[in-house]
């Protein structure tokens, strides 16, 4: 059984290095949170092409707890030892990193902070989204297609997150310019789909007319979408994150609208970014992707499968 | 295994069955010679592995587990669990962040945090002692408590701000050595003395192999087992400290499951769940093992999926190993 | 091992008894365990306490040291009158029993267990000095001449080392009155030899013993006084010198068993149901061939720890034979129990709590374990049929319980038994494997488990009964076989089937 | 022999229906309570939602309920979902048969399960770990298997299972009461299940009476990863939809639910009809909880109360019965 075990190992091993054999560039991690949530997979594809296109090799720590921060801490003190040329990092939580980004500035490694906005320490650049734009205009997107009136509910996603600090935030600005429009109710549902469409089941119950539904992610939507059909009750419903599930529920008219965090786009630029800098060629200080809501009018070039994509020019992509 | 008569050694039956003389080696479990493997492995196949530097981040990487891997050594042989220790670390956590940041006084959170998880050691200790309620049930039930509690606490917010004074303790060195280096081998002394030079400790093992010998004896084994689980939610509680100063924040889900991970090892090192049949040193074995495989695999950049098959592999193969060379 | 044992003790006859009980009486629901029981023990001296199981030593002994409270009866120690309301107050007094249930623990070693609670303590609070208690125990076992290390694990050792253990414990306690619970039932000859030395060694310093046994050859070797229990009553008091075997075991058995049970041996038995040839086992039997016909009471006897309850779990399928075979009427046995009961063979094992009932569950549940596939073929279970099964067994086995549904551990050992048989009667069995059928149930329980037995051989059954007690093989069986050393020692007919022969062959040296 | 009964307890009727009887009682009290604070609970539509929301969460815990009769564990069972309901999901995609998924879900569910109970006899490893390890196992699998994406959008015939009504009822309160009547009559109806009883009350009476007890466990763990596959159907066809991490919320709650059903972590006592109604108590609180709009942090704390307190309470009533 033990010889088994270092067996299967070593083959392992030998796997990866033949895998590392291609590229022949700068080596960069890529740090995610989770191996479950497509956004991040579609964040690692987006890098994988990157890599591709510079001919640089990705190589991708993912905690084998989603979410973990021990392991994500314990994942950068191991990355640390191998020294990377560069790293993209996505933190697992934005406050409590703190130690493990001191730890990658200590060794010098040139960091892209990518997604989520770390609180502290020193990054290349960092490239992401305006999540609290993303939630004020999608919600305004639905906002006005109710009329201005009705009842409305937000889904949020993890407590304490900062993506959803800010996208709630976002629906809750919006909702201000909207006097006519009552919120009957601001649940959490962990940006989980199960999780939703319990919330949602529940809710129906306490409220009669429910005119559209914000969620914090594009998981949240699906699953309240599938409480209402399972209800027989109509709402307008929008999410966020512009995943392939979001544009299919678009085309099938269930769904309003996502906003576009795009997610390929952030490993993408994240990965050049990081690339640029080692080659000395200028990278901005932030990237911040436009603001897009993806609806029935615009959702085609999100209708192709993340890894069927091709990362964008950085010149398209970063102006100035 | 069901099929054998529980009876075990001390039936009559044995009579026949000739005395096996209790050599330690015999007792070494499979993880030992994984252990060894794995280290071969990856110091030929990793660039790094054998670095100083990535050695001692396996050992501080290990000491948070480690603090509860230690006590739930003693708890298992007594023949009991504590499911609520991963919950319990994390409300600690919380609890030393919090105060530290509204009082300032690391000495006062420290305090905190130890005294709350006493406080859920004794709890669990005495609804098993005092209220004969099974342990898994009771630490399950404490598990949600402590949960719930450390996400009121904070209502789901990341405590952070914390003084050097807090982060010293994962970050910091003393005389040039790592101080979670300094505190695992101190809880590993210090237990290893416990359990095996104290009354404590052959209580211990008694509470597990023979509780109406200790009876017969005229000890109230009882305390004993109260002090066993209160024993581990103090270790818990300072588990709190290190694992604050590693985030240099508290955070309500931090630590949530790190009992399953603790037991495991605690399993891998060959400590039975049943007659009180354990080794203090086996459990050290345990945790390191699962550190080397994580880091080793890390270092060689190997896909995540593949690492958490390759922890439950270990986990399987190593038990079936012990089992193999127990005769049935 | 010849009767001709030197005696190292001096006869203290005169002087106050160190210990003695008076009138100690006890009731547990349902028995009359002990009824005015009077009883001394003499420094230096070892005082025999005889009788069946059932008839009360255990449960005096429980009260002597402090793990039973007795309703009514005084103690005395030198005479002045002393109150034992707990383990502790026995200690006090210097009494210690070895139980046959060890209070060791396993993991811990040879010293720790000798010194569990009263561990010798080191420089620092709470501590324990390791040097000084294995010396201590070191010395312990020497005067008891046993090498041991005592750094041994003592689920290391076999049931004799464990039990030397066990007095070490005790003499360390500053013990002056030793109980031994029919010590030498799990030991081998030589160990047995063993512990019969450290008993003199014992003797010849002053120490007191009470020895608890039915085996008549130990009595004469050791004992210096005997006490003979019947019933929960003390019957005689007598001098070794004074007494014959005859008249003990006339003491010790009465004439109950002639009064309350007598069958017909059978005369004709009809065709061999079960057969075991050159059978050998991962037990530890070897070479074992017995037969056993239709209608036969077989016996199956010898000392504890001869091998008997293993040749059972050989026969049975449930320790996996190693070379041989056994037939059961006429097809050769394979496999596990689950085959041998589809085979029509019941095993009622010794340990019923541990190995024959489900105590949690029902008497209907357990009464129908063994029949669910012949009773419910198609696999749909009926509780209503097994009820009325159920009900039928307690009807016809005269088992006490309220109801059907009452759960089995609620009932008294004789009824557990009953329910263990009764499973076997529904399972349709041809061959039955008793091992110890009347260990621990009371005498009037007794008579009716034989009855039973007797039954089923009426009925064509065959019967394999291992029995540690002489008078019921002799009384009950047709034939016997006699076990030792894990081997079969000889075959007894009907004629030859006397407690002397039986002795000879189980004691007997090559 | 007749003096030998006096002293006896009348064993009046079997513990277990008392028990139920209980805990029934309980989920009485807690609905009028619900009742009187939130005029939205006593809706039809509520109650309806309340059974949906605990059909999931009882098919995961009745075949847990037999694991744990047999003195066992089965940690694995929410990995075991993941897989599943990703591999039945997948499949129905890229074959576009309902039929062909569901069988290799159920199929994928089982056989993790029979490992299970291979690993607990013949490899003799205890229950806790073997299926802890198989969690892992199981998790890295799902996790390779679906690289972080999302299978979603399955044809209306196979939602109907999750989503659809039938006669104004969901179907999965069909299921549910389905495989409950199915799971009792397993157990109190079958000699297969009596065995199982038997195994967990004493292994060594149970093997000494000619019950193949290895076969019987690993039957019985075979039968948890079953459930854990058809679980994982409902699962799938409710949300339309399955990704990686969908299980690892719904071991510890179905374990919770199986323990508050009175079923006892030692073995040969319990039943599959108290873990439905510890499924309804489990639910119903979260279902008050949301109702209410009370701090849903707080719901991991209710839920660890009333395992201790349903577990102690279950020990009173036994006492009582007993002494």
């Amino acid at each position: 059984m033990k010889r088994l075990l270092s067996l299967s190992i070593s083959a392992a091993v030998a796997a990866v290095l033949s895998g590392a054999a291609r590229a022949d560039g700068e080596t960069i991690a890529v740090f995610t949170k989770n191996q479950t949530n497509p956004f991040f997979q579609a964040v690692r594809l987006g890098a994988d092409s990157a890599g591709k296109q510079m001919n640089a090799k990705v190589v991708h720590y993912v905690p084998t707890k989603p979410d973990s921060i021990p392991e994500q801490m314990s994942q950068i003190e191991d990355v640390v030892v191998t020294k990377p040329n560069a790293i993209v990092f996505t933190p697992v939580d934005y406050k409590a990193m703190n130690p493990g980004i001191q730890k990658m500035n200590a060794a010098k490694i040139p960091v892209v902070n990518i997604t989520d906005r770390a609180e502290q320490g020193q990054f290349v650049t960092f490239v992401g989204a305006n999540d609290y734009k993303i939630g004020f205009d999608t919600a305004t997107h639905l906002l006005k297609a109710m009329g201005g009136k009705g009842g409305v509910i937000i889904l949020e996603g993890v407590r304490g997150s900062i993506t959803n600090a800010d996208r709630t935030r976002g629906f809750n600005d919006a909702l201000k310019a909207f006097p006519d429009v009552k919120l009957l109710a601001s649940q959490s549902a962990n940006y989980q789909r199960l999780a939703a469409l319990q919330v949602m089941e529940n809710l129906m119950q306490a409220n009669r007319e429910i005119g559209g539904v914000l969620a914090a992610n594009d998981a949240m939507a699906t699953g309240a979408i599938e409480a209402l059909e399972a209800a027989n009750r109509k709402a307008l419903v929008i999410g966020i994150n512009g995943t392939k599930e979001a544009v299919d529920a678009i085309k099938a008219g269930k769904m309003l609208a996502t906003g576009d965090y795009s997610a390929f786009n952030q490993g993408c630029i994240g990965t050049m970014a990081a690339l640029r800098q080692l080659r000395g060629q200028p990278v901005p200080k932030e990237v911040l992707f436009p603001v897009m809501v993806i609806d029935k009018s615009n959702f085609q070039p999100y209708d192709i499968p993340v890894d069927k994509r091709q990362c964008p020019k950085w010149e398209d992509m970063v102006k100035g | 295994m069901p099929e054998i008569p529980r009876a075990g050694p001390l039936a009559p039956a044995a009579a026949s069955q000739p005395a096996r003389a209790s050599v330690r080696w015999s007792r070494i479990p499979g993880v030992a010679y994984t252990l060894a493997a794995l280290c071969v492995v990856f110091a030929l196949t990793s660039k790094g592995f054998l670095n100083p530097t990535n050695l001692a981040n396996i050992g501080m990487q290990s000491t948070i587990l480690l603090l509860l891997a230690l006590p739930m050594t003693l708890i298992i042989l007594t023949e009991g669990i504590d499911l609520s220790m991963g919950a319990v670390l994390t409300v600690a956590s919380v609890v030393l962040a919090a105060t530290v940041v509204k009082t300032g006084s690391p000495v006062l959170a420290l305090g905190a945090a130890l005294a709350i998880g006493a406080a859920f050691g004794f709890a669990n200790g005495a609804l098993t002692a005092w209220v004969a309620i099974p342990p898994f049930v009771v630490t399950l039930g404490t598990m949600g408590i402590a949960q719930g509690l450390a996400l009121i606490l904070t209502d789901a917010q990341s405590i952070v701000g914390m003084p050097e004074s807090v982060t010293w303790w994962y970050g910091g060195f003393l005389a040039g050595i790592p101080v979670p280096l300094l505190v695992a081998v101190a809880a590993y002394l210090a237990m290893h003395a416990l359990l095996y030079h104290t009354r404590f400790g052959t209580y211990v093992f008694a509470l597990g192999g023979n509780p109406d010998a200790l009876r017969l004896a005229g000890v109230r084994g009882d305390f004993y087992l109260v002090g066993v689980y209160a024993l581990g939610g103090l270790m818990t509680g300072f588990a709190g400290l290190l694992l604050t100063a590693r985030m240099s924040a508290g955070h309500p889900t931090a630590a949530i499951g790190l009992e399953f991970e603790a037991i495991a090892a605690v399993a891998l090192g060959g400590t039975s769940f049943e007659k009180g049949n354990g080794w203090l040193f086996g459990t050290v074995l345990g945790v390191l093992t699962v550190g080397v495989l994580r880091n080793g695999l890390n270092l060689l950049g190997i896909p995540s999926a593949v690492q958490v098959a390759a922890i439950g592999v270990l986990v399987i193969g190593a038990l079936w190993v012990d089992s193999l060379r127990t005769p049935g | 091992m010849s009767i001709s044992g030197v005696r190292a003790t001096a006869r203290t006859d005169s002087d106050v008894p160190l210990f003695e009980l008076r009138n100690v009486s006890k009731a547990f629901p349902g028995v009359q365990a002990l009824e005015g029981v009077s009883f001394t023990i003499h420094a230096g001296e070892v005082d025999m306490l005889l009788g069946e199981n059932g008839a009360g030593k255990s449960t005096l002994m429980k009260i002597l040291c402090g793990a039973y409270h007795a309703d009514s009866g005084e103690f005395l120690h030198h005479g002045r009158p002393v109150t034992i309301r707990s383990p502790a107050d026995a200690r006090a007094l210097g009494i210690a029993v070895i139980f046959q249930e060890f209070s060791l623990v396993p993991y811990l070693d040879i010293a720790q267990n000798i010194f569990l609670g009263r561990e010798p303590r080191g420089r620092f609070p709470g501590t324990i000095d390791h040097r000084q208690m294995h010396a201590e125990a070191r010395r312990l076992l020497d005067t008891l001449g046993v090498g041991e290390d005592t750094h041994a694990l003592v689920h290391t050792l076999g049931v004799a080392q464990q039990q030397l253990v066990e007095i070490a414990k005790a003499l360390s306690q500053h013990a002056r009155i030793l109980v031994l619970d029919e010590p030498t039932s799990a030991l081998s000859e030589h160990e047995t030899e063993r512990l019969f030395a450290v008993i003199r060694r014992l003797q010849a310093d002053g120490v007191a013993m009470v020895y608890i046994s039915h085996r008549l050859p130990e009595v004469f070797l050791l004992g210096d006084r005997i006490t003979v229990l019947r019933d929960g009553k003390g019957v005689a008091t007598v001098a070794v010198s004074d007494t014959t075997p005859d008249e003990l075991v006339t003491l010790m058995v009465g004439r109950r068993v002639d009064m309350q049970y007598t069958r017909e041996y059978s005369t004709s038995p009809g065709e061999i149901v079960l057969e075991a040839k050159n059978l050998a086992a991962v037990n530890g039997i070897a070479g074992v061939d017995l037969t056993v016909r239709a209608g036969e009471i077989v016996g199956l006897a010898g000392l504890v720890g001869a091998g008997r309850t293993e040749v059972a779990r050989a026969i049975f399928g449930a320790d996996r034979t190693t070379e041989g075979e056994v037939f059961v009427l006429g097809q050769a046995r394979t496999g596990g129990p689950d085959r041998t009961v589809r085979m029509r063979v019941a095993l009622i094992p010794e340990g019923r709590k541990q190995q024959g009932l489900a105590i949690v569950r029902t008497v209907t549940d357990n009464l129908v374990l063994a029949s669910l596939k012949r009773l419910f073929p198609r696999g749909w279970y009926s509780p209503a049929a097994a009820a009325r099964t159920a009900e039928g067994n307690i009807r016809a086995l005269r088992i006490a319980t309220p109801s059907a549904r009452q759960e089995v551990q609620y009932l008294s050992g004789g009824n557990q038994q009953k329910v263990v048989v009764g499973k076997w009667l529904n399972a349709e069995a041809k061959v039955y494997l008793f091992d110890e059928p009347t260990r621990g149930i009371d005498v009037g329980a007794k008579a009716e488990v034989f009855a039973l037995i007797d039954q089923l051989v009426k009925d064509g059954a065959g019967v394999l009964m291992i029995s540690s007690e002489l008078s019921e093989v002799v009384k009950v069986c047709d034939r016997a076989y006699v076990m030792r050393g894990f081997r079969i020692a000889g075959e007894l007919v009907r004629a030859e089937l006397t407690e002397a022969n039986i002795l000879r062959l189980a004691m007997h040296h090559a | 022999m007749s003096e030998l009964v006096a002293g006896l307890p009348k064993h009046d009727w079997s513990g277990e229906f008392k028990a139920i009887g209980y805990r029934l009682l309980a989920v009485a009290a807690m609905c009028i309570a619900l009742a009187l604070v939130s005029d939205a609970f006593l809706t039809w539509n509520n109650v309806l939602n309340v059974l949906r929301q605990a059909a999931l969460l009882f098919l995961l815990a009745s075949g847990l309920t037999l694991v744990i009769l047999t003195a066992g564990l089965d940690l694995s069972v929410g990995a075991n979902v993941a897989l599943s309901a990703c591999l039945a999901g997948t499949v129905m995609k890229a074959t576009g048969s309902p039929a062909l998924g569901a069988a290799l879900g159920l199929a994928c569910g089982t056989l993790i399960g029979a490992v299970n109970g291979l690993l607990v006899t013949k490899a003799r490893i205890p229950p806790f770990i073997a299926t802890y390890g198989m969690l892992w196992v199981v998790h890295g699998v799902t996790y390779w298997y679906m690289a972080g994406s999302t299978v979603h959008g399955f044809p209306a015939n196979f939602r109907a299972l999750g989503s659809g009504y039938w006669l104004g009822i969901p179907i999965p309160v069909y299921l549910m009461f389905l495989f409950l009547a199915i799971g009792v009559l397993f157990a109190q109806r079958t000699t297969w299940g009596q065995e199982i009883y038997a195994v967990g009350a004493n292994p060594v009476a149970a093997r000494l009476s000619g019950v193949p007890i290895h076969r019987r466990l690993v039957l019985v763990y075979a039968l948890s990863g079953a459930m854990a596959g058809l679980a994982s159907l409902i699962f799938l066809a409710r949300l339309n939809a399955a990704e990686g991490d969908i299980g690892e919320s719904l071991t510890l709650p179905a374990i919770a639910a199986v323990l508050i059903g009175g079923t006892s972590l030692f073995g040969g006592i319990g039943t599959v009809g108290g873990t439905l109604v510890g499924a309804l108590i489990l639910t119903l609180v979260l279902n008050g909880m949301n109702l209410l709009a009370l701090n849903p942090n707080s719901q991991p704390l209710v839920t660890g109360v009333i395992v201790i307190l349903a577990v102690y309470l279950d020990m009173l009533t036994r006492k009582r019965t007993r002494s």
